[in-house]
């Protein structure tokens, strides 16, 4: 995978950014059931609800099947696709013992430590700069 | 008169809080980070200011899609933390400065700030975090806060030009104060970094230099590109660079003098600085 | 591509619920009021506006102290009404359209409208009555709402001016809306009164005369005094004049055709006015 | 009572206007506690639960002295003294009965009936004019 193919932006910003997904208005009304129930696990009890019952706790939030596939599966760009936001969809993936790492290896189809090593080597050619 | 000392400016990683609780900070992974604060301590153990006004971004712990601000202004008595769901660690409280909130947020409306006024409010860890690393021996903050959330959530975001004047309404409402207080303006989050998306990972080292390097004397050249270039060039987390520039901008229009700068990749996914910029 | 058939105003007392329910509309004490509703109902019915834009202010059901919007925009998409506390009657739903919606946002933001965004979104009696007033035989509302709340809670309120401005930006918006709807616009509360402090009852004729008069050709003309100002010649709930300013403004800044006024002391505490103006 | 004596407005926005308490931050901090408590009572279990223990139920919610005299005397201007906002604090007339046009009568010093024709009589002056 070729991270941040990063030519000169074309002018203007209808041009997409790759691998990138702006939580718009059209991603928000998609997305609205699958964030609310994220917002939901800043409460400890409804961490606990989700993990004792787990399908349950997604149809209380009305999620729809494309949310629903999404969650089971533990994956983190259909959860996007189906309108989920990083902001909450992290405290989800908390749930999951995932980190932020964890979830970065996952979309970009790497190991973790692929994950790792490829931002330490970042590090390291940003130093040699 | 109150007097205006300066700002320091820093990421805000969940990932720091981690080793802040574990005691990670001469780890090999977290020296480099943690290596850019003593200057900003001693900067801070030596001016002892009274009031923090700090900029950041709330990340679902307050402010949920029912009602999103684009800028929301705190006007309470006390600030608390609390659970964000991801077994970080409670940070402490703060205690608010009600008087000076008001007057920065009567000065916001009549500048045409169409803000939100919060009388109740947690702050996460983008708020505690800079704290904990600025005051690390702290039992409890030595200063008092006024906290100001910008909106990188739900977009539109505001651009970085309306944050600029954001942070310049701000500044003519602290120089306006009747109040004896030391002022230190905080700006957290940043520097390039991106957690969503197939381009997760995404750091850009030549952007954040231009950045770190217009902060101090022209950060209007940061405000150029729109909200969706600067994600481009600084991933969709590095928009929290929107929160330094609003700092910045409180610091006054005039050049401000950069008297310390760290930059380190990476901690977590994160293109990590710490600045200090002091008023001239 | 859209069209703006023009808007109506109407004060929103809550009493009006009450005859609503009990049927009072030919009372002596109600009918001078509701007899300015058949000419807003015959264009209505006429027209068939598909959607409508309704300037409202909320009065503590939505929203609270704890995040206090100064410009709240609805993408929610249905909007509920819910007990209010006063045994008023629960007034029907509404469907949204959060396309138009987001469309309206994206304009506000990007003209440096600092909004607050709900996805979830409760209405008052404030935004319902003036539908159960223009529609008294609908089952379900005959048309999409898009609601935009202004604060006149908590000082310091938006001036008449940015108010104005807001409602401008609105219809720049609704200008560049490419749906086929036809879209009417609503301003809700006023005219003078006042139901709190020793001034309570409070109501002023000649300053209502004056907006009434403006409001078509000249709306710049309510725009010059401050809200404080609005405050003391309209009554501490006279400020609601906001809502009509902004929807004003929604208008565009060509003169309007005020083809129907309506005006009556007392409903309630309140100077109850009733207006429709046509875009030309 | 004289009623607003509209003398034409000084300039600037530093005089007061007779009879009216604006919403400030002062206000707004002084009276946190009893606006909180009133927009609780949008929902009718609150306001049942206000009924059945008055002085419990203003303990939950922390008032304070003046605003706990203010709420047992029905005293509505002293309720705006203590950083009541009329919009919070409607809610809490309705529970003890009291409309806009008896919460008016009070704080002007009239009985409802002359309240209720002071408005009237307005309403015929503004007709002869
Ligand atoms: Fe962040
Ligand atoms: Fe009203």
């Amino acid at each position: 995978m070729t991270l941040a193919p990063d030519t000169p932006p074309p002018p203007g910003d209808s041009a997409p950014i790759f691998g990138t997904h702006l939580f718009d208005g059209c991603a928000a009304a998609k997305g609205y059931a699958l964030n609310a129930m994220c917002f939901s696990f800043n409460e400890a009890a409804n961490r606990e609800a989700f993990l004792a019952d787990e399908d349950a706790y997604c149809q209380r939030y009305g999620l729809n099947s494309e949310q629903l596939d999404a969650v089971r599966a533990r994956n983190v760009l259909a959860m996007i696709e189906a309108g989920g936001n990083i902001y909450y969809l992290a405290k989800l993936a908390g749930i999951f013992g995932l980190n932020v790492q964890d979830v970065g290896a996952q979309q970009t189809g790497m190991s973790v430590d692929e994950f790792k090593a490829m931002l330490l080597a970042q590090g390291r050619k940003a130093g040699e700069d | 008169m109150a007097q205006i000392i300066g700002g320091y400016f820093t990421s805000h990683v969940p990932a720091i809080g981690g080793a802040i609780v574990r005691g990670d900070q001469e780890e090999p992974y977290w020296k480099p980070f943690f290596d850019g604060f003593p200057p900003v301590r001693e900067w801070l153990e030596a001016e002892r200011p009274d009031v923090a006004v700090c900029f950041y971004n709330d990340h679902g712990l307050n402010f949920f899609l029912d009602k999103m601000p684009t800028f929301a202004v705190g006007a309470a008595h006390e600030y608390r933390n609390e659970d964000e769901g991801w077994g970080l660690p409670l940070f402490k409280s703060f205690a608010g400065h009600p008087d000076l909130s008001w007057h920065i947020i009567e000065q916001l409306v009549g500048d045409e700030f169409d803000v939100t006024t919060c009388q109740s409010m947690l702050v996460d860890h983008a708020l505690s975090i800079p704290f904990e690393l600025a005051y690390p021996e702290a039992q409890e903050w030595p200063l008092k806060l006024v906290p100001i959330a910008i909106n990188t959530v739900q977009y539109p975001l505001p651009s970085a030009k309306r944050c600029l004047a954001l942070g310049r309404a701000v500044h003519r409402a602290l120089v306006s104060w009747q109040g004896a207080e030391k002022i230190v303006v905080i700006g957290t989050g940043g520097l390039s970094h991106q957690l969503d998306g197939e381009r997760a990972g995404f750091v850009n080292p030549d952007y954040d230099r231009f950045c770190m390097d217009s902060l101090a004397a022209n950060p209007e050249a940061i405000c150029v590109d729109s909200t969706k270039e600067i994600v481009r060039k600084s991933g969709s987390q590095g928009v929290e660079i929107l929160n330094w520039i609003a700092a910045r901008g409180a610091l006054g229009a005039a050049p401000a003098r950069e008297t310390h700068r760290n930059y380190h990749i990476p901690i977590s996914n994160t293109a990590a600085a710490t600045m200090l910029l002091e008023t001239t």
